[in-house]
């Protein structure tokens, strides 16, 4: 499923081939149905579903990059899944369009798409380019980690997958008190100060301990800590100065990409920072 | 039986009032069998009695029905008299006239029919009743305690005071359980071993008592009255008769200060032969061969210290494990409980940080015999801790771990609170992070008034997460009470973990034969109402092993288990109901579906060679057998009969209940 | 086998059956020319051509012994039932049929007009647009037709006339057929009313290892990984051996196949389907049954397709509810 | 026939659903007297073959009733009761007996109310299903 944040697409499309995953685009999807759940959760599960069942019709799994979007169809797999009462509902919904949802579809996010299917010795073997020593603070964003009840792609209380997969890039990734605190996205739209605050100060905790940036796999929380990064330190006060980038373009990177085509310049937080660009050695 | 007489009861004007008594009476005289037929105003009264002893004298019956009042009311009654009388007392059997028709029904008419329907299923019933003799074994008069914490302890020394032989087992060197890793106990603050120790020192110097410490149970057999039970006796490789205790031997140990020490929760190290603690009982030392230089490599430098420095010459590498037979009437199971491992659950931090601790750690650390003399210190510096938090139901109440109480942690934890500012003096900040606080017991709630007195914070509310950047310990905690979330900073957390059932629990029920409840601990017969005893008889629980509770509790019931055990052990013989199922062996066949099904594993299969052929059959316990008839219904071939409720017998009564003539075709 | 000074005069008949208990007659292979030597068949419809009025001609209990096959489903068949047993010194039921219904007792779940209804009207392989039927008389130009009635209900011989012994099986062992002729030409017979067959079940015989019996579900013997030498009611799967009388030395079993009941009850067993209900609900869902809803015990029991074909295979028309009652 | 008076035999455990009915007297509650009562020690007791049979000599209904999922005596022989009654069901059903004539009830020693309306709710389920079809078969 694509997202609005191309730096994101940009690099899965250049990195997931080259693991040995063939991307497929699928016409007629829509919207995830999350950001409207508030007013209709009917409507939500219709659209989730929506989407699940064009995957079922095309008999294949599901890649979907957006922790959120993620969790919205998890939720819809789940509900379809357990209740026969609402799985008929649906598909009556869903028949008008001559869709049928069935269930066959698996669901991947990134993370544990490249560290369970494809395997860390797969990227082992990919990486091309040594980087420089990094020591980034990972981050994974709420939507994969929770609810775990409906079985999210990491350990909710202890996620390890990220890190395992940026050692495999040969970066390190100490662990950080913080690290599962919430980015603060959510609260953006009716609660600016606060939403900005918490981005804040996450940034602020993760420059105080010397990390050298932040790699992360949510457009949302990209969105909060690279795009509003100044904005964010600001509102408590720090001068927090954090790179922030996807998993998917450090990915590319260490597999000798060039950063053009992983949509580093689309990046606003000091990403250069890092001397990650250059040619292949 | 051929010969018998009914006896309908008017019950003063209880029954006569809706039931025509004499019309039954003048009916049932035609039945055939019946020889005899009266009725009177109150049959269970003496002169009752008389009439039906008169009746089993002069006309010779062999067999009685009595129309009155329910069978739990007067059956004993009626069985006694007949008993009295010279008659089987299984052949009486009891028309329920009162009760079930004249106190229920308002038409004399229908309720007279009624009885006489009730009177005449009762008479065919009697007709195919046996006579039957109540089986007799004999008691054992030696008890078994499994489990020397104060529930053993206590339950030891109320059987071995009550004059009976007690065999005390315990897996460690030394008993105490986890009292003895207590440094206080709530709400009276007595120091724990001041109140321990004596009991100790009284269970090993009791002539009643034989104390089997670092031993464990491995198998039973037989039932209540008369169990074997054998027991492994693990070598100490120290001579017993001669240790003193006087410990130069784990002074001089090579591997000295190199093992973690149990008993204070790996916060200090002893050598590979210790005594587990100052107080044990019996004060010796054991050898670990796990960790003793001299059993895993043959040989110990150039020659194990212990031995030299031990002056009485009790080191001993040769001592191999021994198995010793039990025979004993009654046991009391009291093996305790677990602590949760905090590790488990991550957010907690306690694998993190070595400054996250538990209860029992703060406590070992409390205690002046423990790790640092009694000195609270953090783990990790070793320097005083300014500020500690205690994190309550770590795992307990909760859906994903344990869905129960602890029922000691809030205790502990308030406990503990005073304890601490003991320890490290008022300015010392506490922070208490609970669900709610749980001061049932007598003088709890005093005791958390107190506590809740002094500066000490209370949040109510789980912690999302403990979290660790070096040295420094932060938690956000969201108050339910005032509504706010609070970051807290701490040197110390101190987490109260669940009580869980022992590790090996499962294991261990399997082979005690126990059931065991939802939660894992030992399943009592009834919560209320014999909360010691077990669904095996002759067998009884006290403690933790059932469910959490503190001592006081814990004493209580192991105190009542005691009494429970006496009350068979007090007895020369048991006398066991005759109404029991019975296998025929030349009809059984072997399927074994019956073993399955019994609740009591009554029921096993006996191998018997039958002309040179190896042919199994089913054999009821009749001490094992509660005579519930699951297996009699149950035996797809009939093979299983019970006693006073057979298939013909029970037949006979649908049949006259229909007016059914062929009835009862059991071809 | 001794020869009696006096031969012996044997009978055999077939009522409703397939005719396999014929075949087990033959399959006592040459003992039966002992049987021979010892005794003259009077009357066998299979083998020997004699009249029914030869049969009636004979004075009462002129037949030693008369072995009976196959159930009661027509006037004809309980005719013969009478007439043999008045002619008999000795009626054996003989096969599970003739002792308890069998299967055509099976039968009992239709009455008369549904049976005709699916033989002769309604089923695709049938064409008769005159709708006809079988009726007792039917007359044609030269005269009178006449066919036996055909009742509404299948009935065991015993249901109709009195009978000495039974000897169940579908069919009934070579090994018991012999003892039961045995028995008769050395004059040593049991008690009237006996059944000639051990007491015990079909496991006793059963060479299976038995152990804890606990399903957890029911299966089909196709739905099972084969696991020789198990019990194969522990493997969830329905056998009625434990609650069917032995003698057969449980071949179906040596087969791998459950035994399906046509040993019939066991002596102290008033209902073969009755007992094997009570065990088999007794152990199904046993571990944990504290915990089992009943939605789950539903689903268990939905295991058991056609109760009654299941725990009545045989044993129908001689159950204590012994046929699918009207309306 | 004369006018029809539904036949019921119940089979109670000793324990709970017995002392059920003892209390309903005890309470001096009324209920109809169609209900005839026979004793086991508990409910895993009854056998389906007692059932079979109470039906073929004819009798209208069946109660057997025995202690709360729980509360057995003997621990679990309620469980299987149940399982037994349901199985039979079906095979009832099959027979075109209706099930609804054999009845399983958990009634605790102190429900005497809750026993008085089961056989008064009883009896008049009954009295709209009619005698058993099987009634005055064997004589």
């Amino acid at each position: 499923m694509p997202t609005e944040q191309y730096a994101y697409e940009m690099s899965i499309r250049e990195t997931l081939p080259l693991m040995g995953v063939e991307i497929v685009d699928l016409p007629g999807f829509s919207c995830c149905g999350e950001p409207l759940k508030s007013i209709n959760q009917m409507l939500t599960l219709h659209m989730s579903a929506r989407n699940l069942s064009i995957a079922d019709r095309e008999g294949i799994d599901l890649l979907v990059p957006c922790p959120m979007c993620h969790l919205a169809l998890s939720e819809a797999k789940n509900i379809l899944d357990g209740n026969g009462e609402m799985k008929k509902r649906i598909n009556a919904k869903l028949r008008e369009e001559g869709l049928e949802y069935i269930g066959k579809q698996r669901l991947f996010h990134i993370i544990d798409l490249v560290h369970d299917e494809i395997g860390l010795d797969t990227i082992r073997e990919r990486v091309k380019k040594t980087l420089p020593d990094l020591n980034m603070a990972a981050h994974y964003g709420c939507h994969i980690l929770r609810p775990s009840e409906m079985g999210r792609p990491v350990d909710s209380e202890n996620p390890r997958k990220m890190e395992a997969i940026l050692l495999s890039l040969g970066v390190r990734s100490e662990d950080y008190a913080e690290k599962l605190d919430c980015c603060g996205g959510p609260l953006l739209p009716n609660h600016p100060e606060t939403s900005l605050a918490k981005t804040g100060q996450k940034l602020h905790a993760v420059s105080e301990q010397g990390f050298d940036g932040m790699v992360l796999a949510c457009p949302w929380c990209q969105k909060m800590f690279d795009s509003k990064q100044t904005k964010a330190a600001e509102s408590v006060g720090s001068r927090a100065h954090v790179p922030v980038l996807y998993l998917t373009q450090l990915m590319g990177l260490a597999f000798g990409i060039d950063d053009a085509k992983l949509g580093l310049n689309l990046n606003l937080s000091p990403v250069d920072d890092l001397g990650l660009k250059g040619e292949v050695e | 039986m051929e010969r018998i007489g009914v006896f309908v009861c008017h019950c003063g004007i209880n029954i006569s009032s809706m039931v025509d008594v004499e019309s039954i009476v003048e009916r049932v005289r035609e039945l055939d069998g019946v020889v005899e037929a009266k009725s009177y105003k109150y049959m269970c009264s003496d002169r009752g009695a008389q009439i039906i002893k008169k009746s089993i004298e002069e006309k010779g019956i062999d067999g009685a029905v009595i129309a009155c009042c329910s069978p739990r009311m007067h059956e004993p009654t009626f069985r006694g008299v007949a008993e009295d009388g010279g008659m089987n007392p299984f052949t009486v059997e009891i028309a329920n006239i009162r009760e079930q028709c004249s106190w229920a029904h308002d038409s004399r008419e229908r309720s007279t029919e009624k009885a006489m329907k009730l009177v005449m299923s009762s008479v065919a019933k009697a007709r195919l009743l046996e006579p039957l003799e109540r089986g007799r074994t004999p008691v054992i008069p030696n008890a078994l305690v499994i489990g020397g914490g104060i529930a053993g302890i206590q339950a030891s020394l109320d059987l071995a005071n009550e004059g009976f032989r007690v065999y005390l087992v315990e897996k460690d060197p030394s008993i105490g359980g986890r009292m003895a890793q207590l440094d206080k106990t709530f709400p009276t603050l007595d120091c724990s071993s001041c109140i321990l120790t004596p009991k100790m020192m009284e269970v090993y110097h009791h002539p009643n008592i034989d104390l089997m410490t670092y031993s464990e149970v491995l198998s039973i057999e037989g039932s209540i009255g008369d169990y074997r039970v054998k027991v492994r006796r693990k070598p100490r490789y120290v001579d017993v008769d001669r240790c003193t205790g006087c410990g130069d031997c784990v002074t001089a140990c090579r591997m000295r200060d190199r093992i973690p020490d149990e008993f204070n929760m790996g916060l200090s190290n002893r050598s590979a032969i210790y005594i587990q603690f100052p107080q044990a009982i019996p004060l010796e030392a054991v050898m670990d061969s796990e960790t003793c230089l001299f059993h895993r490599f043959g040989k110990c430098g150039d020659g194990p210290l212990c031995v030299e420095a031990c002056e009485a010459e009790a080191i001993d590498f040769e001592q191999k494990e021994e198995v010793a037979e039990l025979n004993v009437g009654a046991i009391v199971v009291a093996t305790g409980y677990d602590l949760l491992d905090p590790a488990s659950l991550h957010e907690y931090g306690y694998s993190r940080s070595k400054n996250v601790i538990t209860t029992l750690e703060l406590e070992r650390l409390i205690s002046s015999s423990g790790p640092t003399k009694g000195e609270v210190r953090l783990p990790s510096s070793g320097e005083r801790p300014r500020s500690v938090t205690m994190i309550m139901c770590v795992g307990s109440r909760d859906e994903t771990q344990c869905s129960w109480c602890c029922r000691i942690g809030c205790m502990t934890a308030l406990k503990q609170v005073i304890l601490l500012r003991e320890n490290l003096g008022e300015e010392v900040e506490i922070n208490i992070l609970h669900t709610d606080i749980k001061s049932f017991g007598k003088g709890y709630e005093e005791f958390y008034r107190n506590v809740r007195a002094e500066n000490t914070n209370f949040f109510r509310g789980r912690p999302s997460e403990v979290r660790i950047r070096n040295e420094d310990i932060r938690i956000d905690i969201f108050d339910t009470i005032t509504n706010k979330l609070f970051e807290i900073r701490t040197d110390m957390v101190v987490l109260v973990p669940a009580v869980v059932p022992r590790a090996d629990s499962g294991e261990f029920a399997r082979m005690m034969n126990l059931s065991r409840s939802g939660d894992g601990f030992l399943l009592e017969a009834h919560l209320k109402l014999k909360p010691m005893d077990t669904f095996v008889n002759g067998i009884f629980i006290a403690g933790c092993c059932q469910g959490p509770k503190d001592i006081t509790d814990t004493v209580a019931q192991a105190s009542g288990a005691a009494s429970r055990a006496a009350g068979i052990l007090s007895k020369k013989e048991l006398e066991n109901d005759p109404l029991i199922a019975v296998v025929d062996a030349d009809l059984c066949s072997g399927c074994r579906i019956c073993i399955s099904l019994c609740p009591y594993s009554a029921i096993e299969p006996v191998v018997e060679t039958m002309a040179g052929e190896e042919v199994v059959h089913a054999e009821i316990n009749e001490v094992l057998c509660q005579g519930c008839g699951a297996c009699v219904a149950a035996c797809p071939s009939g093979a299983i009969n019970q006693m006073g409720f057979k298939d013909n017998q029970i037949l006979a009564m649908i049949g006259v209940l229909n007016d059914c003539s062929d009835a009862g075709g059991l071809k | 086998m001794p020869v009696t000074e006096r031969k012996l005069k044997f009978a055999f008949y077939w009522g409703a059956s397939c005719g396999g208990c014929e075949i087990a007659v033959l399959d006592i292979d040459e003992k039966i020319l002992d049987v021979a030597a010892a005794a003259d068949i009077l009357f066998w419809p299979v083998a020997v051509d004699t009249k029914y009025s030869d049969v009636e001609a004979m004075e009462d209990g002129f037949i030693d012994v008369c072995f009976f096959n196959g159930a009661i489903r027509t006037s004809e068949q309980e005719e013969l039932a009478h007439l043999l047993r008045r002619k008999s010194g000795c009626l054996v039921a003989f096969g599970s049929c003739a002792a308890m219904g069998g299967i055509p007792g099976l039968a009992n779940l239709a009455n008369r007009d549904k049976i005709f209804e699916t033989a002769y009207l309604d089923n695709p392989s049938t064409s008769n647009p005159g709708r006809t039927l079988p009726s007792k008389e039917s007359r044609v130009k030269e005269g009178t037709l006449t066919l036996p009635e055909f009742h509404d209900r299948v009935r065991a011989l015993h249901q109709v006339t009195d009978v000495d012994y039974f000897l169940p099986g579908c069919p009934p062992p070579t090994n018991l057929i012999l003892e039961a002729v045995n028995a008769v030409i050395k004059g040593e017979l049991p008690p009237k009313g006996s059944v000639i067959a051990p007491e015990k079940s079909v496991c006793e015989e059963c060479r299976f290892e038995k152990s804890e019996k606990m399903l957890t579900e029911i299966r089909r013997i196709y739905e099972v990984e084969k696991v020789e030498d198990r019990c194969l009611l522990e493997q969830g799967i329905i056998c009625l051996g434990p609650a069917t009388r032995g003698g057969c030395s449980a071949r179906c079993l040596d087969a791998y196949m459950p035994c399906t009941g046509c040993g019939g009850p066991t002596p102290n067993s008033m209902d073969q389907g009755g007992k094997m209900i009570s065990a088999l609900a007794s152990i199904l869902g046993l571990e944990g049954e504290e915990a089992l809803p009943d939605e789950e015990i539903e689903r268990l029991l939905d295991g058991i397709v056609d109760p009654v074909g299941t725990f009545y295979k045989y044993g129908l028309a001689a159950a204590l509810i012994n046929r699918r009652l009207e309306g | 026939m004369s006018e029809y008076d539904p036949n019921i035999i119940a089979f109670l455990c000793n324990w709970c659903a017995y002392a059920g009915a003892d209390l309903a007297g005890t309470s001096r509650l009324k209920y109809p007297s169609n209900v005839k009562s026979i004793r086991i020690m508990c409910s895993g007791r009854v056998d389906p073959v007692f059932i079979l049979e109470a039906l073929r000599e004819g009798a209208d209904g069946i109660l057997v009733a025995g202690c709360h999922p729980g509360d057995c005596h003997y621990q679990s022989g309620n469980y299987k009761t149940n399982r037994k009654i349901r199985l039979l069901w079906r095979l009832l059903r099959e027979l075109n007996m209706d099930p609804e004539r054999v009845r399983f009830e958990h009634i605790s020693a102190s429900e005497g109310q809750k026993f008085a309306d089961v056989v008064t709710d009883f009896v008049n389920e009954l009295k709209v299903m009619g005698p058993n079809p099987l009634k005055g078969e064997c004589q």
